[in-house]
């Protein structure tokens, strides 16, 4: 995080402090801070909690257009590293588009590592919002994968 | 010569071989788990990938997720620095299987001397001096019996499979035997998956000696003088000095054959380490050999001038050793301190973040470190945070100048073993050059 | 030897010198500004006084209130350092009244060193080669126009109590000599109080090359090579190194055999450096002799491993020097890098509060600064923030580790040479060894 | 002044920060810390002022006895580095005694250096309230040497 990111949420810190609110959140391209007051029963002041995400190689992925509100989502990332795939070969349909809905434990794409291809599956039951990595990209360990709206219901 | 290297490991010596590779117009990849993300050598390397969690076994030691990141990155060669999969013939296996190259001695080498006892037999066979003992494993104890007697006691039961210490024993007497055996085979099916034990005679308070040798393809050895490493806890290095006070000259040249002669015998290529016991009458023995570069190797380097990780690295891309054994010379003394985050009285480790970091300069004074200010020593890894290195002139000098580092040397926010080698430093035997791996037992015992 | 020196100055060369002191087992003083009262050098000394408010000539060059405190701390030697009082005659003479000592020459070698003119006759009548030029200061004008006929144009003419090309002025023909001499009396009058001038030749693209000297006072004195100073901004020199790329075994001899006879021909005593100037033909020519240590003293201790903040107080205390002429061989090659704080571009200071301050480290880095995360760069103070020093086997090898050591070095808060330097280390003619005192001025027109 | 009573003071500052007061003062032992808000008509919030000193010199002479309210004193600091006397000689008396009236111009002291007597004059006139230093001891430049009273006038 940068030094004027520090500063950014110590200010906000000190907004929250002042008034009689218990949370404010604010979120810009590359950067979000929600701060909270815990309503707690206690002999000094209330102590106000810092969250604060990097959240830049999400944004690389979702561009700028309106990010979903993801804290409601369930995030898929990548057990390995490897490569992507979205179906099972190139000639295929892929495991899924956005909109499908998921069963949890179903195949959702594959992760090429050392020759070997990895499915991988769905954590939960659910709607696909957002697929963040592009067919055929090399991803690391703890990389996003998926968006999924674990709440929607099919139609 | 490479074009990329991805280095497989974290900490200092990371940062150590991403320099390297920058003195060297190398790219370099760091690979890290999720707690290094902000560290040293994420920030200094080209490119990085995060390979697992803080969990060695699931990322520095996860051969798939290792391996993918360099092929990824379009690495040419890894480098697995100490630790982790350093010494793992398998991990070197499948380097060499997929065509990548491993920035150490071959897969064949590396299980070969990780195998003590068989070791010690090709040794044997060559005529190099090893410590008395069993030739190879232990099969009965009729045998076990047999070579204790024929090499006197006290011996030590050590387990082929061991190292740092574990699955050994050491017996006073015949009628303990057989219950050490018992305990060593136990403890290392345990710890290494293998039983195998060998009996070794036991040396009271001997010096630990150690030559460096570089080796390359084309057969052609050198070896870079000793480091003395007897200060030891518990068989984990302190501190460490090149050139040794025990060694002169005629016995240094006579070492060196032999270090060369054992990396001959085994066909070595890239750098190793010949392990030595030598004893208080200029007797030496052959202990073991280390497949992979040292965490004390920068006092080597100051002493000689070679960069160990340059070589290293040339001498894995094929480059011929630009060196014959006579250009080798040591200048000058140097001594190596470790600088654990642990309490300097029991060992402990310390873990938390280190408010402020600021390293000793100035002339003779070396840090390699990957700590910075606001960092963080994670309890999932390693205590070393930084090697601090001094050399000079003369041993009094060196001294003299990593006394004077140590005490210019800030670390706030953990507790360090910097009071520890203050203490070492300030005792008249140590200062003598008079020690051996019992030294720091008694300075403890004598407080 | 002494027990307690007193440092009258600030910054890296006084904790350099605190260091020393710290390895000889000597305490130290640091006599401290009152903007100066939480640096490094005040921190890590022995005992502080301050003496003074931020402007050096109230404190740093306040000779009274530095003996004031030398006195009342007991101490038994000051240390000078560079700049500040380190080449005052009279300082070093009040020192000598008082039974102080001062750590350098007698204040009579200052002197007459210090009076270029009279430097300049000596030699000349020791038969040094100095620059062809006047017989001492000029007199009148036809004198002037005489010696300027017989060097034959262009010519220079220099005050002869100057320094860092105040009082300078070159003239490329004859109808403006005059005029020019003039001028330079006039600047010499208002700089330095005395209008004394002297001409000498003047070479286009000359290389700086300088001898250390280290002299006992039984009159035996070593040359330890030479530096390369010639990359300059205006006087100013930025990057150094040992050995000069144009200068080989047999030119070494040659020039440190001269440098060695300026020493004997003032009985010169302590560390001293003799400044030539070597044109294209392998032609020297003495300039000057600098009286104190120098701030570039590093790369020379680097590849000789002596340490010349601790010879220089050996000598002061009248011990003999430990070695002959034979004993001191270059090895390795070593490169220094002047970080200052100032724009890189225009050279004007950039004073402040530095944020982060990240110093290099690993294998052949040296780093002599007295900066620390939240240290101030002060405006009343040279912007000198710290010195960046890489040593390798080769030449090759220390523009590589430098360059690496740059790259890693991080200072937020204020602007730095860093990247000045990195252009000088990028430039082909730089790494061919092609470099000359313009070489900077064609760095910056070629952009 | 040592790292905890930094802390100390940010926190006393945050206090004030956060109050609708104006002045905040502590006093402990060997430490005091005074905080004034200035009251100004600006855009942004009022900026606190901070005014702390080490008075741990001040204390050791004045013991734990109450410390005169120091603020409205003048001090008279040491030009020079060297050694204080109160008196010209060993067998004269002193300059000045705490208590006594001095005119601007008058001699109270004399620092010697290099064996030279400097005269140290008052900068004011007042009354002398305490003498910081010992007879014949060492001092460096801008040690405080006396402590006077400015307003007070002679009975």
């Amino acid at each position: 995080m940068k030094s004027d990111q520090f500063r950014e949420i110590k200010e906000l810190v000190e907004i929250l402090d002042e008034s009689h609110l218990t949370e404010l959140e604010v979120e810009r391209k590359d950067f979000r801070v929600r701060i909270k007051r815990d309503v707690v029963v206690s002999q000094g002041p209330p102590l106000p909690t810092v969250t604060a995400r990097d959240e830049s190689v999400l944004s690389k992925e979702t561009a700028a257009s309106a990010a979903p509100e993801s804290s409601q989502f369930v995030t898929v990332t990548s057990p390995i590293v490897g490569t992507f795939y979205g179906s099972p070969s190139p000639e295929t349909d892929s495991y899924v588009e956005e909109g499908d809905f998921v069963k949890k434990g179903q195949v959702i794409c594959i992760v090429e590592a050392m020759k070997l291809m990895n499915e991988i599956e769905s954590e939960t039951d659910g709607r696909i919002v957002k697929i963040l990595v592009e067919n055929a990209t090399s991803i690391e360990y703890g990389q996003p994968l998926f968006l999924i709206d674990p709440v929607a219901i099919p139609a | 010569m490479f074009k990329k290297i991805l280095i497989a490991n974290r900490g200092e010596i990371a940062l150590r071989i991403i320099r390297a590779c920058r003195e060297l117009g190398i790219r370099s990849v760091a690979v890290f788990s999720e707690p290094d993300a902000k560290s040293l050598p994420v920030q200094l390397a080209d490119e990085q990938v995060c390979i697992g969690p803080a969990d060695g076994a699931l990322s520095y030691r996860n051969i798939p997720n290792v391996l993918s990141a360099a092929e990824m990155t379009g690495a040419d060669a890894i480098h697995p620095g100490y630790g982790f999969l350093s010494e793992n013939a398998h991990f070197a296996e499948v380097c060499e299987s997929v065509g990548m190259t491993f920035i150490g001695p071959t897969s064949e080498q590396i299980a070969l001397l990780g195998d003590k006892s068989k070791a010690r037999e090709v040794m044997l066979k060559h005529g190099i001096p090893v410590l008395p003992g069993s030739q190879g494993e232990i099969q009965t104890e009729a045998d076990a019996l047999a070579v204790a007697r024929q090499v006197g006691f006290p011996v030590i039961v050590k387990a082929s499979a061991g190292g740092g210490g574990r699955g050994m024993r050491v017996v006073g007497k015949e009628a303990d035997l057989l219950r050490a055996v018992q305990a060593a085979q136990a403890e290392a099916r345990s710890s290494f998956g293998h039983d195998g034990v060998y009996i070794e005679r036991y040396f009271i308070d001997p010096r630990h000696i150690e030559f460096q040798i570089l080796a390359d393809v084309h057969g052609h050895v050198v070896h870079l003088g000793e480091r003395d490493c007897s200060i030891q806890r518990r068989y984990q290095k302190l501190l460490e000095e090149s050139p040794s006070p025990a060694i002169d000259d005629d016995l240094r040249k006579e070492m060196g054959k032999i270090a060369v002669k054992v990396a001959r015998s085994v066909r070595y290529r890239n750098v190793g380490t010949v392990e030595f016991l030598l004893d208080q009458h200029r007797q030496f023995y052959v202990m073991e050999v280390n497949t992979r570069i040292q965490v004390e190797h920068p006092i080597t380097e100051m002493v000689t001038g070679i960069d160990l990780i340059k070589e290293q690295i040339r001498l894995a891309a094929g480059q011929p050793l630009g060196i014959q054994q006579r250009d080798v010379t040591l200048t000058g003394h140097a001594v190596e301190c470790r600088i654990n985050a642990e309490c300097p009285e029991t060992f402990t480790p310390s873990p938390g973040s280190v408010s402020k970091f600021r390293p000793p300069g100035g002339f003779g004074i070396r840090v390699d470190s990957a700590m910075e200010s606001s960092g963080r020593v994670h309890p999932h890894y390693d205590s070393m945070i930084a090697k601090l290195i001094g050399y000079g002139r003369d041993r009094e000098e060196a001294l003299a100048r990593i006394y004077r580092g140590l005490d210019e040397f800030v670390i706030e926010g953990v507790k360090t073993t910097i009071p520890l080698h203050q203490r070492i430093l300030s005792d008249p035997d140590f200062q003598k050059g008079h020690v051996s791996t019992g030294f720091l037992d008694r300075l403890f015992a004598n407080r």
